[in-house]
């Protein structure tokens, strides 16, 4: 673990892989940490993220659970607050409205009820999104819907970096932690830095600078995002793609700076329009730079559907590139989105 | 009389026992086919096969009547073909199209027909217990003597959900027919890993529910613990619970690279499969030769293939309808 | 039941009677409806709403369930469909995420995802918001939080008539309908027309007109809006206060009319501030108005914080109508808000 | 020895068994002060009072040492005084005083005290289960002998988190000691309305679950009980269940108006109250007379009227610091 001299070296890996060796390194560093969820063990993981690990690690710090939603994630809660550090993973966040109690009525309340004696040290993970036909009971994007909850951190990495890097840094952070990581996103590869580490989740990321338009998306909606910026440059407007990062915390400075040199803001979500995230960095984008916007602020969003099956419907109700595309050049245009 | 090796299910004219074995054919070769369009890619989304189930939901679905409701899980193309859904329509359904009975909306996991009262195709697991425990309360509170079936799989079982149901059932004593199939396995997780107590009738028990366990390998068996059961509930006993023994020999759905069971395990189970078994007594009894096996392959061979091209044939939902029946359009009758 | 020559006769009843009689006259009329819950019979009803329904209806049609909200909310969605038109009561809204599975993935989703073949008729009641001392689990206001899913309706009566009205048009909607009733509202007196009958659900309605603000509250942020333009009045700022009435589907038009008529707009919510239903108004606003608003629009919402107990701190966590007033002088007289 | 007539519990001295009653009284007097301070406007919010069950708390928790664990409801000041929190603590909260446990912030439902290990003070019913697990999960995976001890009511059987908590603690063999305190009724729902099988302890039988029913009016009975409970649990024998048969006398929380129960029913039990009865039992043990209990009744007396004072004079937490704690100040030990 010390600072090789390769340290600038990198390996082609996935974001399942990146999360698979954030998980590795974090079970290899402290002795407290553990994962728990169901078919996390034996199975290999519901999306092969923890493969491997049962072998390595052992059924006490790789444990399956039963199908118990409710239980195992307050059994995290309780494992956290008696000096353990559990990664519980909901296999989809489908499944976590059935934990959501023990979520928002103890994790997010403890520590502040109880006049700060009782910190939360809890990461959850699970996977979020559409995209894969997966119909209206198993493709929820909810994370940007977490992030009304006071006392809870809600991560979204859409990167390598970020998926090897947040985890340990929401390690150690005091609060409960919940990792949206994107079905979609699994298989991406890419290069990472063979001492990637933890990273700050403070701020968000500018991915992609320019001049006419900010583009504010975050996991799934990144890659649409920046390959929108990508045709829009072909046409002259120069795109600034921001990645969220973090939805709650947001990072409103980092928005508004962004916001003030382009002035004009898109928000590109995967969640359903009325109430979603994006809704809310519109309102912050009004409230705190209303006279700096050359247009109103616009969003693209799913459809407000239980999503359908069939592939076209499901293309037809999540953003794509092509609609933000349109949106931005309606914006730019000079029209309302 | 000993259940287990009767020819027939009790009262059961020759028939009705051949078509035990047909449907439990077609479930079988309709997944067959389902497999080969998944690798294809013309079924898409999770795939969660029954191969290797069909002697629970045959054997269950002849001891309801067309009032009577069934509540499944992602795992119910066995319930719903069973249920006289057509393999048409489930597979246009599968294909993602509009003559699907579901409009291509649900797929594989979610197959509903309100007209056979088939609810669902339910992909949270647990998620139709409750639902069925309302639909029983519906028929009790209007006077209607039906029974609601509601299949689920053991995993289920340590749902808070489960726990639910099957208090407010009992305690209400309604006509709810809770049918567990004991596969062993939820996705890699073996029983002994999600319960303390793995005798699941002993946990039905605890909510003073009659249960009893029956092998869900043979279809005989399944037909009459179910019939006993239905009986029972419809004459106002409240619910019962059946453990149906049984196993899948397919992977969990079409994702899974099974490193949590061995081949022989999976391998000793098939030697039990339920429609080898039942064919081989219907020949003892008289009422199956080569010939009428051949026939009855031909037959369904040919459903199929005709199903498969109608459903191929079939169109697509136009995009502009997909915010139809976000909300209802008509008041509800 | 017939028009009686009487019918512009009222009676002084609460907002707890007016819901009782509503209830009582569901009851009467449709031989399918029945109301279920915990301690809705022989307890009467943890807020009284229920009292001596039990004796009136009998055990069959006022069923007291177990402690098991996920089970009677799902046999809830289960009895509408089997031709019930079931009044489920979540007791408050805190415990309904308990049941939030049964909502969000079955009521919510059945219809569309049958294609169309399954209405349910569902009516669910709870009890929300904060302001009684009840603390950090006991507080919750997440009516505008629940108004993010597609395929329920979300009512929030504020007004006698809204309480005794709008049971009915939710038992006549085929679709679920959710209905928060504000705690601190249950007492509140007024005078309520002996033929109050279903009132409308699709428009938000203008409680105050005014000319210089529209200040956009709902359940329990009413009255504290209508304090707010009181006072104002005697300063000389004409506020128009919108009740939203119903939070989803939200009433856009009948906010835009009234922004376009006083170009400067204020949300009082109860919920916490982000990702609350006044970021989705300011969104929206923003997106249909922005060339017509005179100022950023304006949000009053709680504190983003678990709900303290001491009665100082609840104070100052949620909005108050001294909040709504500064905030509006500070909007008219040119300030960002 | 028939533990229900022994005057004190197994291997306890006579000072200790003075204790019991003085911590019973205690519990008592407090909370009657807090219904007068509650009918006076200091005390807000929901109270909910112990008032008759004392004996379950006082007998619990001398069986638990200093490192185990307590998780408890919204009915919990008894629970709160027994494992040590002091009175002024807990009126300073219910006063919603700066000076409280949780500095106001918590009132009389949210009661913690991470020195003591009293991890609450929950107000979801069911809600405090699934903590537990938890906290004994960590013991074992920490290699740590501890127990945690775990009250709810009875009416918290009914919900999923009952089921799931009570698998997860059998299944991993977790140091869990259930305390569940069957007062008959949750709110104004009668167990028999709310369970199918009225008999808990066969309900944790289907867990695997060692469970025995223990009288709760009886502080000797519950004191062995939990001993003995604790001691099979901390040897590494997995969970225990206990449910502790008592009854509260007063309503469910301060406006309630009792329209479920009968004032018959309520005399009936009030005739068993705890703490006369087990007073007279250490008089006829010689360790108690007249004096005696005038003398503690005057020491509590004291105590509450100072632990009162105190609280009264105790400060508000600035409004500034509304938002301290939302997240934490510092990194997690
Ligand atoms: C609440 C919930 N948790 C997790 C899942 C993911 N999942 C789908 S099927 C399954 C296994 C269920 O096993 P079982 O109930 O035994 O049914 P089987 O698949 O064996 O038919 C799991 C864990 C889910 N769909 N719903
Ligand atoms: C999940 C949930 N549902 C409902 C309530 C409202 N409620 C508070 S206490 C209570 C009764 C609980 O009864 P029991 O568990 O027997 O405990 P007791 O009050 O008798 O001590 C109810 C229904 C709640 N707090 N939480
Ligand atoms: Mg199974
Ligand atoms: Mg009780």
């Amino acid at each position: 673990m010390s600072a090789s001299p390769a340290a600038k070296s990198s390996t082609r890996t996935t974001y399942r892989g990146a999360i698979r060796s954030a998980l590795r390194d974090a079970l290899q560093r402290d002795p407290r940490v553990f994962l728990m969820g169901e078919d996390v063990g034996r199975y290999g993981g519901c999306f092969a993220v923890s493969k491997g690990l049962l072998d390595e690690f052992g059924p006490e710090r790789i444990r399956d659970t039963p199908l118990s939603e409710s239980a195992f994630v307050g059994a995290g809660i309780g494992a956290a607050l008696g000096g353990m550090r559990p990664i519980v993973e909901i296999m989809t966040v489908n499944f976590s409205l059935l934990a959501l109690d023990q979520i928002l009525n103890n994790a997010a309340t403890l520590l502040h009820m109880s006049g700060g004696q009782l910190p939360v040290p809890l990461v959850i993970r699970m996977t979020t999104g559409a995209g894969r036909q997966l119909a209206a009971q198993h493709s929820h994007s909810l994370e940007g819907w977490y992030a009304h909850i006071p006392g809870i951190k809600v991560l979204t990495p859409a990167t390598l970096e970020d998926a090897r890097g947040m985890l340990w840094t929401a390690l150690e952070d005091p609060n409960p932690v919940l990792i949206f990581e994107h079905g979609g996103l699994y298989p991406v590869e890419g290069e990472l830095a063979d001492d990637a580490g933890p990273v700050e989740i403070a701020h968000a990321a500018v991915r992609r600078p320019g001049r006419d338009v900010s583009v504010f998306a975050y996991g799934g909606t990144l890659a649409k995002a920046l390959a929108a910026a990508d045709d829009l440059a072909s046409g002259g407007i120069e795109a600034e793609v921001v990645d969220l990062r973090t939805l709650r915390p947001l990072d409103t400075e980092g928005i508004l700076a962004s916001v003030s040199r382009t002035h004009r803001a898109v928000i590109v979500d995967e969640g359903w329009r009325s109430g979603s995230i994006s809704a809310e960095i519109s309102a912050r984008i009004t409230e705190h730079a209303f006279y700096e916007l050359d247009a109103p602020v616009a969003r693209v969003c799913s459809a407000e559907v239980p999503m359908p099956y069939a592939r076209h419907q499901e293309e037809a109700a999540l953003p794509q590139a092509t609609t933000v595309v349109e949106t931005i050049r309606r914006l730019v245009g000079g029209g309302d989105a | 009389m000993n259940a287990a090796a009767a020819p027939l299910p009790a009262d059961v004219g020759a028939d009705a026992a051949r078509a035990l074995l047909r449907e439990m054919l077609r479930i079988r070769r309709l997944e067959e086919k389902c497999a080969e369009l998944y690798s294809g890619g013309q079924i898409r989304g999770f795939l969660h096969l029954y191969i290797g189930q069909e002697a629970v939901a045959v054997g269950a679905m002849i001891a309801l009547g067309p009032d009577d409701a069934v509540v499944a899980t992602y795992r119910e193309h066995g319930h719903a073909l069973a249920r006289g859904i057509s393999a048409v329509s489930l597979l246009a359904e599968m294909f993602g199209k509009l003559e699907g009975c579901c409009r291509g909306r649900g797929g594989s996991m979610h197959v509903f027909d309100a007209a056979r009262r088939f609810y669902g195709g339910n992909a949270i697991v647990g998620g139709g217990l409750p639902i069925a425990v309302g639909l029983a309360l519906a028929d009790r509170m209007q006077g209607r003597r039906r029974v609601t079936a509601c299949f689920f799989g053991e995993g289920a079982v340590a749902e808070g959900s489960f726990h639910e149901s099957l208090n407010l059932a009992a305690l209400w004593h309604l006509p709810v027919l809770f049918c567990c199939e004991n596969n062993l396995y939820a996705m890699g997780t073996a029983l002994a890993l999600s319960e303390a107590e793995t005798d699941l009738c002993l946990k039905a028990a605890s909510y003073e529910i009659p249960a009893w366990p029956v092998d869900g390998m043979d279809v005989v068996a399944v037909a009459d613990a179910c019939r006993r059961a239905v009986t029972a509930v419809r004459a106002g006993g409240g619910p019962c619970f059946l453990e149906l023994r049984t196993y899948r020999f397919r992977a969990h759905s079409m994702y899974d690279p099974e490193l949590y069971r061995t081949k022989e395990e999976v391998e000793a189970w098939k030697r039990r499969d339920p429609i080898p078994a039942y064919a081989a007594r219907l020949r003892e009894a008289g009422l199956l030769d080569d010939a009428g096996l051949a026939a009855l392959e031909d037959e369904i061979a040919r459903e199929l293939a005709g199903a498969i091209e109608r459903a191929e044939a079939g169109t697509l939902e136009p995009v502009s309808e997909l915010l139809r029946f976000v909300y209802a359009e008509a008041p509800a009758p």
